[in-house]
């Protein structure tokens, strides 16, 4: 029991509190799960099919790179099947299968691995192949189809599902719809009035249940609030940047939307339309990719709301969230430099205080 | 044709007298960054380096023929603080950098002859005629101008022991 | 005092963990004394500052209290033989220090008798003036018996040159597993009052406060009953999260202001001392006995029996864990040896190395109380960020170190880091991060070093070329001075020959 | 008033001068690796790109066009334009000696920042009155200096990464600038050409 080298040197602490990545990726998948159960209902087999397909193919680029790199595979540590998973829900849910595949080795490859793997990048993996695919892509990544839950009339099988999956079967046209925000764009941008749009849509187009046209996980803003919520509750995210985003898009609406009703949704269609939940729990509060001060993140979750609202209200694109969130991923160092906290016995400035002699208290 | 060449001759002129008088406005006197890096060099005028002098070396770190590290006797610190002068960035120094190297005595050859003394510029080595000499490690450059001066081989440049007040933990193995 | 304060006060400083504090069952068991084992080792550097000088020769019969090393400066501390015997060897010995390596020492062999030498004892404290009571403790070798190990005397009596006027007790004992300041108060709590009574004294402060953490109730019931008469003197019950301990972090709490960055809290006239050391002091005072001995906690889970023991300085690590029963072998053995608490402490890589005056705590710590697991590259969760009460960015600096970049490191404030790893402590990639600022601070001061010494190297070069100049010049000016008189004579002699010539010239033309 | 404000907008981030007219990627490549640097080279091209927008559509309306000399357009441009760079550079030397060796050979390099020239030239060819020239010119150099100070700021980070040996350096700067400019394919479309 006595003599040298017995024990291994390491530096304190000798403690851990027992967190590690796996867990923080574990919880967030389970935050998911219920969502994209959901958008498997509402959209049946061709968006399973593509879930898969997409979650595939970044796992396969994760093995394949840290193989290329010679690194030991941390393949399981549950990121790539993260990003695949996101970019899957960030997805038209009929969208051929080669879009998925194309997307995951966008992400993993030029998203995250260039950059030498988990941690390094500076981009979210996710929304640079979404972006990637919607500026390659518009056509088929802007091709919306109506629910057709599971089971009900008109919905595809397994196999057909599997074959417009793989393109061997057009998408047939009675099925094809418009997302809300890109049919209020092109009714607007023909100088239709936003009342007589939504109208003609009829209601089904915001259904506040999900039951609506949009990408894959995108719809079930409710069941994505929850998981949300659950992230919060397990301190996996803090409250700063979704209530950014959701404030940085809801005041300018509003505002908006009293001054002219006619030409600006409402806050509310705003936050129940396209991927706003979705972005603000899960994408916009990537650790990698975010501020990490308090105020950074909620400066940037502002910036990323408002940024959705402007393109969203100007913009060519009808969706803009993908985009925002590339832009203050860009932003973040410079977020970062300027949003650091302050320095016990330090001004914000990073000055001693001033010592003030006398009694205590 | 005229017009172009007149055109051309009278815009070169007025632009040429207005960068005359802003160069005398903004005249800026020699280089400044030799004398600095100079001052800061040992001084010592070992050679080591390969110029001549600490004057040669601070003209050729300037000019950037030579590298700020170019300077054993100044070691690590001398060569980060040209290079942050300098704005340069230096090439992280190898796991076999053994850090700066000083001059030793074997005691039991060294015959007292006081050559060593005589070449050294900083007066680090003590002792006299006949007597066995020492080195006080703390003013000894590591210039190693008293090895070749010694007829029984008794000086060696060893690196500095480390002892427990200067110890500190390794960089960490790298990650990820 | 309500809840609703108690609350404001937690909000004083942000971040902090709550790691499990494992104190008990060792809290709880009785203390024990350890006898003085057949060999003592005593380094001569225990403390912060200069080494003390050896004043004893190997053979010298020293009794037990006898002082054997002198402090050499201003910020030392004397040496005393923790029991009396013949000293054997004075040479190094291992440091009790992750590096392994040597520190100078004294070992003595123990005559079993445990001998006192004569000791210089005071009834009344109270009526000594503060700097006698000061040069009293400085005799006694006090230090620090926190951890930080700085000499006592400096601080109590205005060696700081600042008024205190409040002097703080830090009881709070934030580190896991350690709790010999809690079975301290537990068990000689009047004593512990009597020695913050004389510190009060000393220091010129108007009261003093005594932070315990509220994790240890029956202390802070002992404390307040040893109180009870004292009107200067408060226990203030704080809450339990790591690192209230700290010095700048206790201040906070019990007084709602922070020390400055670079400072020291004597410049908020506030002055803050172990309780463990005002027992020292109390010691040092009233029967003028220096510091032999300390309280050190054994724990662990590999530990046979865990508690509290009174041992002499100079003991064998792995001899006060014999005395605690030994090692156990069963939780997959022992994973790490640490000297002090898990998150500040050293981990030695042997047994043989001493009991110091800053030693809190042996732990033997199992594979699971460390907590071990696989590490990964940071994903800037920001997890560290929130856990640094001290409100660094721990990621940045670390990233910073890691390429390289140690200025840049500083700029994002390495130096107001207060190393108590609670960063490392919540990082789910386990990066040590720790190690990286330990790293990036020894790199810094050894370049600081290194510059200082160019400066020496350039100053000592100018002296030398001056002064083989100066000879030089004076050399020239003797030859100078030596031609020109000689030159003199030559013209002198010449002229004298020439008269001659002429003379001889004179007569001889005359002859003709 | 509103049209002035559009102009900037859209020439300061809608029609990028790096992302979207790749114009002005020797120096955004060049000196991108220290946000203080970039920050100093912002201002310095902002200066220089500013200041010859004003002086060649001087040139261009009193010199060029009553002359009918419009073949030395380019010639005379660039004229204007190393004698600003010129100017630029001594100030800065004189100001700020450290700016001046951080930036190093890429001060007088502006003078082929073809950022500078472009403006110009572009002014000219969009018939641009005196004011819009210089708050083209003004806009453009603006949209250069966002986009240097957030690439300056990525590379920062990117120094950090543990980025493949195959990809280090300008690789991966060059991946990040093109990831940069898929972002700033959001703002497209947002005001009518």
């Amino acid at each position: 029991m006595s003599g040298r080298e017995l024990f291994m040197a390491a530096p304190a602490p000798h403690a851990h509190a027992g967190a590690d990545v796996g867990r923080t990726m574990r919880r967030v998948q389970l935050a998911l799960l219920p969502a994209t159960l959901f958008g498997f209902w509402v959209f049946g087999w061709p968006a399973v099919n593509l879930f898969v397909i997409t979650v595939a193919a970044a796992l396969l680029t994760e093995a394949w790179c840290q193989r290329l790199r010679g690194c030991e595979s941390r393949l399981w540590d549950g990121s790539a099947l993260l990003t695949g998973w996101l970019l899957a829900l960030s997805l038209p849910p009929w969208a051929p299968g080669w879009i998925g595949a194309l997307g995951g080795v966008i992400a993993i490859a030029l998203g995250k691995q260039v950059y030498g793997g988990l941690g390094q990048n500076l981009f979210n993996p996710a929304m640079v192949a979404r972006v990637a695919l919607l500026v390659s892509f518009p056509v088929a990544m802007t091709h919306w189809v109506a629910p057709l839950p599971l089971g009900s009339a008109g919905a595809p099988g397994f196999v057909e599902g599997l074959r417009i999956t793989l393109g061997s079967m057009p998408v047939p046209d009675a099925v094809t719809s418009a997302s809300l925000l890109g049919h209020v764009k092109t009714e607007l941008s023909r100088g239709v009035d936003l009342a007589q749009a939504l109208d003609a849509a009829g209601g089904t187009l915001s259904a506040w249940h999900g039951v609506r046209a949009g990408s894959l996980g995108e719809t079930g803003a409710l069941l994505l609030l929850l998981g949300g919520l659950y992230l919060l509750a397990r301190g996996v995210i803090r409250w700063h940047i979704p209530v950014g985003v959701f404030a940085g898009l809801a005041l300018p609406a509003v505002v908006a939307h009293a001054l002219d009703p006619a030409h600006s949704l409402s806050a509310t269609t705003h936050l129940a339309s396209g991927a706003v939940v979705l972005g603000a729990f899960f994408i916009a509060t990537d650790y990698v990719t975010s501020p990490n001060t308090a105020s950074g993140q909620l400066l940037y979750g502002l910036g990323i709301g408002l940024l959705t609202w402007i393109i969203r209200s100007w913009g060519g694109y009808p969706e803009g969230i993908a985009f925002a969130v590339l832009l203050f991923n860009a932003l973040t160092p410079v977020i970062d430099r300027y949003c650091r906290p302050r320095i016990m016995g330090r001004t914000r400035r990073g000055a001693p205080i001033r010592a003030t002699q006398g009694s205590a208290e | 044709m005229l017009a172009a060449i007149l055109s051309l001759t009278i815009l070169g002129a007025v632009l040429g007298a207005v960068l005359g008088v802003a160069n005398r406005f903004f005249h800026v006197e020699g280089n400044p960054l030799v004398e600095e890096i100079e001052a800061l060099m040992p001084g010592s005028n070992c050679g080591q380096c390969g110029f001549p002098g600490c004057a040669g070396a601070a003209a050729a770190i300037a000019a950037g023929t030579a590298s700020p590290a170019c300077c054993p006797p100044g070691g690590r610190s001398l060569a980060v603080t040209i290079a942050q002068r300098m704005g340069v960035s230096l090439a992280p120094g190898g796991a076999d950098d053994p850090g700066p190297l000083v001059a030793d005595i074997d005691e039991s050859i060294c015959i007292g002859c006081t050559r060593c003394i005589r070449a050294c510029p900083t007066d680090a080595i003590l002792g006299g005629p006949k007597q066995i000499h020492n080195v006080l490690r703390d003013a000894c450059s590591g210039c190693a101008q008293c090895i070749d001066q010694c007829p029984t081989e008794a000086m060696v440049m060893q690196p500095v022991p480390i002892t427990l007040q200067q110890w500190f933990w390794p960089k960490p193995a790298l990650q990820g | 005092m309500g809840i609703l304060d108690r609350f404001l006060r937690a909000a004083h400083f942000s971040g902090g963990v709550h790691p499990d504090d494992h104190k008990r069952p060792a809290a709880d068991a009785p203390l024990r004394v350890m006898p003085p084992p057949a060999r003592v080792y005593v380094p001569l550097v225990q403390h912060i500052g200069s080494p003390a000088r050896a004043v004893v020769a190997v053979g010298d019969l020293v009794k037990k209290g006898q002082r054997i090393g002198e402090p050499q400066g201003a910020v030392s501390a004397a040496i005393h033989a923790p029991t009396s015997g013949r000293v054997v060897a004075i040479g190094d010995i291992v440091a009790p220090h992750p590096s392994g390596l040597p520190v100078r020492g004294i070992t003595i062999a123990s005559d079993g008798r445990d001998e006192w030498c004569e000791l210089e004892g005071c009834d009344d404290p109270f009526a000594l003036d503060p700097a006698e009571i000061g040069r009293r403790v400085a005799q006694a070798g006090v230090v620090g018996l926190g951890g930080a190990a700085f000499p006592s005397a400096v601080k109590l009596s205005g060696g700081l040159g600042a008024r205190v006027e409040l002097l703080i007790i830090n009881a709070s004992e934030c580190e896991p597993f350690l709790s010999c300041d809690d079975r301290l108060m537990r068990d000689r709590a009047a004593e512990a009052v009597d020695g913050i009574a004389i510190m009060l004294h000393a220091t010129g402060a108007r009261e003093a406060r005594i932070g315990i953490e509220d994790n240890k109730p029956e202390a802070i019931a002992a404390m307040r009953v040893a109180v009870a008469g004292q009107s200067r003197i408060r226990v203030e019950v704080i809450p339990t999260r790591y690192p209230m301990g700290s010095e700048k972090h206790l201040i906070l709490v019990l007084t709602g202001r922070e020390v400055p960055a670079e400072g020291r809290p004597s410049d908020i006239g506030v002055v803050v001392h172990n309780v463990g050391t005002a027992m020292a002091v109390r010691n040092a005072v009233r029967f003028g006995r220096p510091l032999v001995s300390r309280l050190v906690t054994v724990n662990g889970a590999c530990v046979r029996q865990p508690g509290n023991v009174e041992v002499p300085i100079g003991t064998l690590a792995g001899e006060v864990l014999a005395f605690c029963g030994g090692l156990r072998a069963d939780h997959g053995g022992p994973a790490r040896l640490l000297l002090g608490g898990p998150m500040t402490g050293m981990q030695v890589p042997t047994l043989e190395v001493p009991v110091i005056k800053g030693t809190g705590g042996i732990l033997v710590l199992d594979a699971a109380e460390v907590g071990e697991g696989e590490g990964g590259p940071c994903i800037r969760c920001g997890d560290c960020m929130r856990a640094c009460p001290v409100g660094l960015l721990p990621l940045e600096i670390a990233a910073r170190v890691r390429a390289g970049e140690v200025e840049k490191a500083a700029g994002f404030g390495l130096v107001d880091c207060i190393a108590c790893g609670c960063c490392a402590y919540v990082c789910p990639s386990r990066i040590p991060l720790v190690q990286f600022f330990h790293h990036a601070k020894g790199e810094l001061a050894a370049r600081a070093r290194g510059t200082q010494r160019n400066e020496t190297i350039r100053t000592l070069t100018r002296a030398k070329a001056e002064r083989l100049e100066r000879d030089e010049r004076d050399k020239a000016e003797a030859l100078a001075r030596r031609t020109a008189a000689s030159l003199a004579a030559a013209t002198e002699a010449a002229a004298a020959v020439e008269k001659a010539a002429a003379r001889t010239n004179e007569e001889s033309g005359a002859c003709a | 008033m509103n049209e002035y404000l559009l102009l900037l907008l859209s020439t300061a981030l809608i029609n990028n001068v790096v992302l979207v007219k790749f114009l002005g990627l020797c120096p955004t490549m060049g000196v991108s690796k220290s946000v203080d640097a970039a920050l100093g080279m912002g201002l310095a091209t902002t200066f220089v790109i500013t200041l010859a927008a004003a002086a060649s559509w001087m040139l261009e309306h009193w010199l060029l066009a009553p002359f009918e000399l419009g073949f030395l357009r380019i010639l005379s441009f660039i004229l204007v334009i190393a004698a600003a760079v010129q100017f630029t550079e001594m100030a800065i030397r004189k100001t700020s000696p450290a700016l001046y060796e951080s930036l190093g050979i890429y001060l007088p390099l502006i003078t082929t920042n073809c950022a500078v020239l472009g403006v110009a030239l572009l002014n000219v060819q969009q018939g641009y009155g005196f004011l819009k020239s210089v708050l083209f010119g003004f806009g453009s150099a603006l949209g250069f200096t966002i986009v240097l100070l957030i690439f300056a700021g990525l590379r920062e980070r990117l120094a950090l990464a543990s980025v493949p040996a195959a990809f280090s350096g300008a690789p991966a700067a060059f991946i990040t600038i093109s990831l940069l400019s898929l972002a700033f394919m959001g703002f497209s479309g947002l005001i009518p050409a």
